[in-house]
């Protein structure tokens, strides 16, 4: 049974046994919800070798693409998948230390990584609007049941802006339903015309709310209060994989549908036109808000913002190497923030501090985390050595060469770059300044070795960009000919694999 | 002309629900503004699959091919789902919103955090 | 056999093993960096004559490529030999009292600087750009307060440089099609006037990258703070190898570009632009010079001083003459050592004795003589006067100016030349002579080690002056190879526009005419040494006073009419006002803006602002 | 922070009015194109469902049964049921799963509540309680059990038994224990998960129907959907009763 629904079936049956075991044992919520992403992981490397190989399309009730729901496993959505599993995975193994979460938490969590794969696999839009709920639902409860006191504040802002942008895509998928007849994203990309107006109309309220979860300009004000209301290793998932997840929904929905060989049009290249807008003010307000904050987990969260930009640039240039350096920049930022997320609850739990700016000279006494940390920051403005700088260079390269609108937004990302690094080195030298904290050096020992093999990620394809290069061919290749690939595979293959 | 009809009355519960949640300061108005807009979209996604004299999509022994005239199921089905997603929501919501209550001492967002 | 990368890498190997496995043996971290420099001195000795090694590698889309051009090992050979002895002399500096956690970094930051010299690609240039710029942010900035602030101004400034060189790599790889970046430079001056305005944004980009890296211009205040708040012996890498990447890459670009096909407005047969850079590199010889004036701190002195150099070198380059260029490089070596050596005369001293501030040293050179000879050939060297190094090159520069007859440009010149005795003087004086204070009356000489350094480094001072072919030998080659001219110079003479000067002949005539003051000093009258607070007081003992010996220093305060007078001027048009008014307003724009829609109604109100103002996009796009 | 209502609500007022605006100007333009409503229910995959000839199109002939017949369709009579349990089931999973994340969130977020209600209900109301609560009973469980058939299914059907629960309350202020809810919400979870693999495994799909479909309008008609349509129903029902035990308070 070679079947890639499993890689959703494994956190579900997660999900539904939670409850039952932990009746019997407390830690049991834990345990099996890691031992999910895990096998999720396992499993998705299994596939791998032979996804490369070719794109398969898995179809859900037996009934075909139009009429069923399908998911697509491609090198481009299994890989994310990959990470997305391997984010929560190791999000947990850092959380290892913390100890008394209950159950719930754990289910809701899992639910959030699931939504998320779900998001990253799912070839109908009605389909996607249903992970995005759970998704969404699960990241209320777990924002709200971080230990801030402002928690339930941040997460209900959150939640009326998440409620009203998935209902506009409510809106918007019954428009394109009317106006076609459809749902799945494979058929409505060979579809006839649409009304230009319309067509741009239908796709923006489809946006919306992927463009609230990646942050972009707008709809960005949502991000200081539920950050500082989530605990650090929620916060480095909303930063890590939800905002990994709507990066990859918008590449698939841009590329696929938005995209002017689509029946959607001359909206598409708006559409395109808009990302490359927003996302260039998103650097600006991000990372100028990062700039100013004092608080460790807003400051990270508005960098998340920046980062997401940049990555918006890049999916609206929808050039070859913009959308490599966006697979590269995903990679990048999730791994990056996940370690800048892990060394920042470090710090807070042993300080008892929420402000980077309190915590002078508390990396004398960990020298370890505070030097990951420099490195992560490093990685994430785009230092050499890193991915995030190759990640940044072909954006850059593919909007030089583009031109035009192209390079107000190359400009941003410039600029951004500036205050991303300024700040980022500010807080990376505050660590070691030196400073009369005393604090009795503890051991985590589950902080270590996933904090070194992040680092490891981070470094790996910045020194040799070339062992992502499989991937990330075969990705853009694959997102950049939607008709000959995803779409053909989808309508053709029936009910294979 | 009745879709449009059903249509413009969801859409205007929609805009109902927008002023809503855009004037009110007290969390449960906001959020009542909330399902209003959503009862409105829902309106609007069943509006979208009537057809004039159709019937429920129930299949019954006269069915055939060349006398069938239903209103769209699908769009029905859709609906269901939003539902339960708005109730999910809105439970949600209002547990966040006692909790609120609880560190705050009132249900008025101030605009004060974040 | 892949030397280059062999070298680099190794630096980084070295930097990253010492910063992981030897934090707690610093001493041993020194000595792996000093190891380290030798090793790179080596390298650059055994890459003399293979002018056509070139080493690349594939990495995705990009081709890494390193070249062993000509030019860039002469610079890169300088650099190596004064790190080696910047190295011998942090040795002995730091010791368990002054030892700072820099090391491993600042051994990185030697392959930072080789990749630097020998990239013969853009990516490659960039990469070792980057580097260098957070490695030496993180050794400027060391941990301390204070420093910090310097530092972040520092990388503030590094990390604009940084971004607009990554654009006008990109522009310039758009309008080019190459990496390489002599063929891309190339190729850019191929498009003179078809495409000027493209042309200019590069320039104007690349311009802003190198000015902030070498303090040209408005970027003059980063060296007063991050020379003066760096650990004392990073400060000589910092003023004399560091602040040079800039004038390399104006040599690689700028300079050529203008050199090649151009065909745009000239201004005394200098192109327009290159005429600006020249008034630019003129202001800011002059204000160095005006600035470091009025410091009292011995290190932001110098630190200005080094921005009035780079004013002066700017200058020669804006000539577009070969013997401009000639000039400039070789001021640039010249430079190179003589505020390398006062730079580490001036660490010597703060080893001992702790202090930065002038006036409350002094009669320092009665206990420090070595420290107080090296500080004395080098602002020798540094004001231009023979027998130094420093004379010929200002000597070139002067001609240079004087051979393409750009009188305006040769007066604030040599307003500035002139200047430089002001402050030069009385550092010397503040610092090495005059009183002892007392609290330095039993301070010991430099140590070994970092004596041998600054005699070194003196004797190199000396030797250049005397036969300048000594440098200018291999800068005519680099240049030749560079340029496809070259200049005529022998070994002991220079040959200048106007006049020819045969150096050792200059330098026996000052060196006898030192004899002759030399005997008339010992033949003289004996002194009487006078305590520094043994002074007029009309009967009254200074100690009543609450009166210190610190108040007498005749540095203190010194120029205080002169700072009256510039002070305001200064405020109005600082540069670092400016800044620090950018960042503050950036903050205030940051938080402040949609704020009464951000707290409206959570969010709500943005939202459906944004939901509405999209779709009125598609109905009117 | 002092607010200024009025503009507040004239801001709005334009808000909405401009939304309505942008909206009406995007339904009329007319420009070339499809537009809202141009599918008729032919061109849509609905009419697909209503003729039970869904499948793949590449192979119509393959899937197409006609009405009645046991075969590859579920044989539903009421085509939303078909739908929402059948053509799309994923989505109901998915739906399940919001309703089990609000439960679990209800459940997280409220954990360490406690309420004492002293109160007795009336003897009014604690003689009617026990017929309703039949009554809902067993009306919820027709609305499962006959979900394929007419209108209704696990969810309506669940709500109303969750109903029950309510009203118990309202009389007799038991509460069971979290743990009870908790364990059949999973079971129920795991039935549909198990029904899935069972597809899985049986016809190669996951959620595919592989059980005889039965007669057209019969009770025991339309496969799986009765089986899952009653899981739905029991994780509803407990989900829902769960959310209202933790909204009422631990005792």
């Amino acid at each position: 049974m070679n079947n890639a629904l499993l890689l959703l079936a494994f956190p579900l049956t997660a999900v539904f046994l939670i409850p039952v075991g932990t009746v019997f044992y407390k830690g049991f919520g834990r345990f099996l919800s890691m031992l999910s992403y895990l096998a999720g992981i396992v499993y998705g490397i299994y596939l791998f070798p032979s996804i490369l190989a070719g794109s398969k399309t898995v179809i859900v009730g037996n009934w075909a693409p139009p009429f069923g729901i399908n998911l697509f496993i491609s090198p481009f959505s299994l890989g994310l998948v990959i990470l997305i599993f391997s984010a929560a995975f190791i999000i947990m193994v850092t959380d290892l230390q913390n100890k008394g979460k209950s159950g719930q938490y754990y289910l809701l969590y899992t639910l959030f990584v699931m939504a998320s794969a779900g998001m990253v696999l799912t070839g109908d839009i009605f389909n996607l609007f249903v992970f995005l709920e759970i998704g969404g639902i699960a990241s209320f409860a777990l924002i709200a049941a971080g230990a801030s006191p402002m928690g339930s504040a941040g997460s209900l802002r959150y939640l009326i802006q998440a409620q009203i942008t998935s209902l506009s895509m409510l809106a918007g998928i019954i428009l394109i339903y009317s106006a076609s007849g459809v749902l799945n994203i494979a058929v409505l990309a060979q579809f006839k015309t649409f009304n230009p107006a319309f067509a741009f109309l239908a796709l923006a309220l489809l946006l919306f709310p992927f463009m609230l979860e990646s942050k972009l300009f707008p709809l960005h004000t949502w991000v200081g209060g539920a950050y500082l209301g989530a605990d650090h290793p929620f916060a480095a998932s909303m930063s890590g994989i939800a905002a990994t997840a709507a990066g990859a929904v918008m590449l698939r929905i841009v590329l696929t549908l938005a995209n002017p060989q689509s029946g959607f049009g001359t909206a598409g290249k708006s559409i395109q036109t808009m990302l490359i807008i927003l996302g260039g003010i998103t650097v600006l307000i991000g990372e100028g808000a990062a700039f100013t904050e004092k608080n460790f987990k807003k400051t990270l969260g508005y960098s998340s913002a920046g980062q997401m930009g940049i990555i918006a640039v890049g999916i609206g240039l929808a050039t070859k190497d913009a959308l490599a350096g966006v697979l590269f920049l995903i990679l990048n930022h999730t791994a990056a923030k996940i370690l800048l997320f892990s060394v920042a609850g470090l710090f807070s739990k042993v300080s008892g501090k929420e402000k980077w700016a309190d915590m002078k000279g508390i990396g004398r006494i960990y020298p370890l985390p505070a030097a990951l940390f420099a490195a992560g920051a490093m990685a994430l403005f785009g230092i050499p050595m890193f991915s995030g700088f190759w990640g940044k260079l072909y954006v850059l390269k593919s909007a030089f060469a583009l031109g035009g609108l192209a390079y107000a937004g190359a400009g941003a990302i410039l600029l951004g770059t500036i205050f991303e690094g300024i700040y980022f080195m500010k807080i990376s030298h505050t660590f070691f300044e030196k400073s009369d904290i005393s604090l009795e050096r503890k051991h985590y020992p589950f902080f270590g070795i996933p904090a070194l093999f992040l680092a490891a990620v981070l470094l790996a394809p910045g020194l040799f960009p070339s062992i992502l290069g499989p991937w990330v061919q075969a990705s853009v290749k694959e997102l950049l000919n939607p008709i000959s690939g995803y779409v053909h595979i989808i309508l053709t293959s029936g009910g294979a694999m | 002309m009745e879709t449009i009809l059903f249509a413009l009355s969801g859409l205007s519960l929609v805009m109902v629900g927008i002023f809503g949640i855009l004037t009110k300061k007290n969390i449960i108005k906001i959020l009542l503004g909330l399902n209003l807009m959503e009862t409105g979209i829902n309106l609007f996604v069943v509006a979208m699959g009537f057809f004039k004299g159709g019937k429920t999509p129930i299949i019954t022994e006269s069915f055939t091919a060349s006398t069938m005239h239903f209103v769209d199921p699908l769009p029905h089905a859709l609906v269901l789902t939003s539902i339960v997603i708005g109730l999910g929501t809105t439970a949600l919501a209002l547990t966040l919103t006692l909790n609120y209550f609880r560190e705050h001492k009132h249900i008025e967002f101030r605009g004060d955090n974040a | 056999m892949n030397l280059i990368s062999t070298g680099i890498l190794t630096c980084f190997t070295a930097g990253l093993f010492s910063l992981i496995f030897l934090q707690r043996v610093k001493k041993l971290q020194w000595i792996i960096f000093f190891i380290t420099a030798l090793f790179m001195a080596a390298v650059a000795y055994r890459l003399y004559g293979s002018w056509q090694l070139t080493e690349s590698y594939q990495t995705g889309i990009f081709l890494l490529t390193f070249h062993n051009g000509y030019f860039g090992w002469i610079f890169f050979g300088m650099t190596s030999i004064v790190t080696l002895l910047i190295a011998l002399f942090s040795l002995s500096y730091n010791d368990k009292k002054h030892a700072t956690a820099i090391a491993p970094l600042w051994t990185m930051l030697l392959g930072a600087n080789a990749g630097i010299f020998f990239a013969a690609d853009w990516i490659t240039f960039i990469i070792a750009w980057e580097i260098m710029g957070w490695t030496s942010f993180f050794i400027i900035a060391h941990g301390k307060p204070k420093s910090f602030k310097a530092g972040i101004y520092y990388y503030s400034l590094s990390m604009i440089g940084a971004v607009t060189l990554l654009a006008a790599v990109f522009i310039l790889y758009t309008a080019t099609g190459t990496m390489n970046i002599s063929d891309s430079i190339k190729a850019l001056s191929g498009l003179w006037g078809n495409r000027d305005g493209m042309i200019y944004t590069v320039v104007t980009l690349f311009a802003v990258t190198f000015f902030a890296k070498a303090a040209i211009g408005p970027f003059y205040m980063w060296p007063a703070k991050a020379h003066a708040e760096a650990p004392d012996d990073f400060s000589s890498f910092l003023s004399g190898i560091m602040i040079k990447y800039g004038i390399f890459g104006l040599l690689i670009t700028i300079v050529p570009l203008f050199r090649m096909n151009y065909s745009g407005p000239v201004v005394w047969n200098i192109p327009l632009a290159l005429y600006l850079m020249g008034w630019i590199g003129a202001l800011t010889a002059v204000s160095g010079t005006l600035l470091a004036v009025r410091e009292n701190d011995m290190k932001r002195l110098m630190a200005f001083s080094t921005v009035s150099n780079i004013g002066f070198i700017t200058l020669a380059l804006s000539v577009n003459t070969v013997f401009g260029i000639v000039a400039a490089v070789y001021h640039t070596f010249n430079h190179m050592v003589f505020k390398g050596t006062i730079f580490l005369s001036m660490a010597s001293v703060k080893f001992r004795t702790g202090e930065r501030d002038m006036h409350k040293l002094g009669g320092i050179g009665y206990r420090m003589p070595i420290a107080f000879f090296a500080f004395l050939i080098g602002i020798i060297s540094a004001a231009g006067i023979p027998p130094m190094a420093g004379f010929s090159s200002k000597w070139m520069i002067f001609q240079s100016l004087f051979g393409e007859k750009l009188l305006f440009l040769a007066i604030p010149a040599f307003l500035a030349s002139t200047g430089a005795f002001l402050y030069l003087y009385r550092g010397l004086h503040s610092i090495y002579l005059g009183q002892l204070s007392p609290r330095f009356s039993s301070i010991k000489p430099a140590p070994p080690l970092q004596s041998i350094t600054m005699i070194l480094m003196m004797l190199s001072i000396f030797v250049v002056g005397a036969f300048p072919g000594i440098f200018l030998t291999p800068i005519r080659g680099a240049i030749a190879a560079f340029t496809g001219e070259t200049i005529s110079a022998g070994f002991t003479t220079i040959s200048g526009v106007t006049a020819n000067v045969n150096l050792f002949m200059v330098s026996l005539t000052f060196i006898g005419s030192f004899l002759l003051v030399l005997f008339l000093y010992v033949v003289g009258k004996k002194r009487r040494h006078v305590e520094p607070l043994d002074s007029y007081m009309s009967g009254e003992y200074p100690e009543d006073w609450n009166m210190i010996p610190e108040q007498y220093h005749y540095a203190f305060r010194f120029y205080e009419p002169f700072e009256k007078m510039i002070n305001p001027t200064l405020e109005r048009y600082s540069f670092e006002n400016w800044f620090e008014n950018f960042i503050y307003n950036t903050k205030r724009f940051s938080t402040s803006l949609g704020r009464w829609l951000y707290r409206q109604q959570l969010g709500a109100f943005i939202v459906i602002t944004a939901l509405t103002l999209i779709i009125l996009t598609g109905v009117v796009w | 922070m002092r607010r200024n209502e009025s503009l507040i609500h004239i801001a709005a007022f334009l808000l909405v009015i401009g939304l309505s605006a942008v909206l009406y100007a995007v339904f009329t333009d007319t420009r070339p194109g499809l537009k809202a409503l141009d599918a008729s229910l032919k061109e849509r995959v609905s009419y697909h469902y209503l003729l039970k000839t869904a499948g793949n199109p590449a192979q119509p002939a393959e899937r197409k049964v006609t009405v009645g017949k046991s075969g590859y369709e579920d044989g539903s009579a009421n085509i939303v049921t078909a739908i929402v349990v059948d053509y799309r089931a994923l989505d109901t999973l998915g739906e399940v799963l919001v309703l089990f994340a609000a439960s679990a969130g209800v459940g997280l977020l409220m954990s360490k509540r406690k309420r004492k209600i002293e109160t007795e209900a009336s003897p009014i109301v604690t003689t009617a309680v026990p017929m309703i609560m039949l009554f809902a009973v067993v009306v919820g469980l027709y609305i499962i059990f006959h979900g394929h058939l007419s209108p209704g299914g696990g969810f309506p059907g669940g709500a109303i038994i969750a109903s029950a629960y309510m009203i118990q309350f309202l009389a007799f202020r038991k509460k069971f224990s979290g743990n009870l809810f908790k364990i059949l919400e999973s079971l129920a979870g795991l039935g549909i998960l198990g029904m899935g693999l069972a597809g899985l495994y049986t016809e190669g799909s996951f959620l595919a129907n592989f059980l005889p479909t039965g007669e057209l309008g019969a009770v025991f008609s339309a496969a799986g959907i009765m089986i899952l349509y009653a899981l739905i129903g029991i994780k509803v029902a407990s989900e829902l009763s769960s959310i209202i035990g933790h909204f009422i308070g631990e005792k």
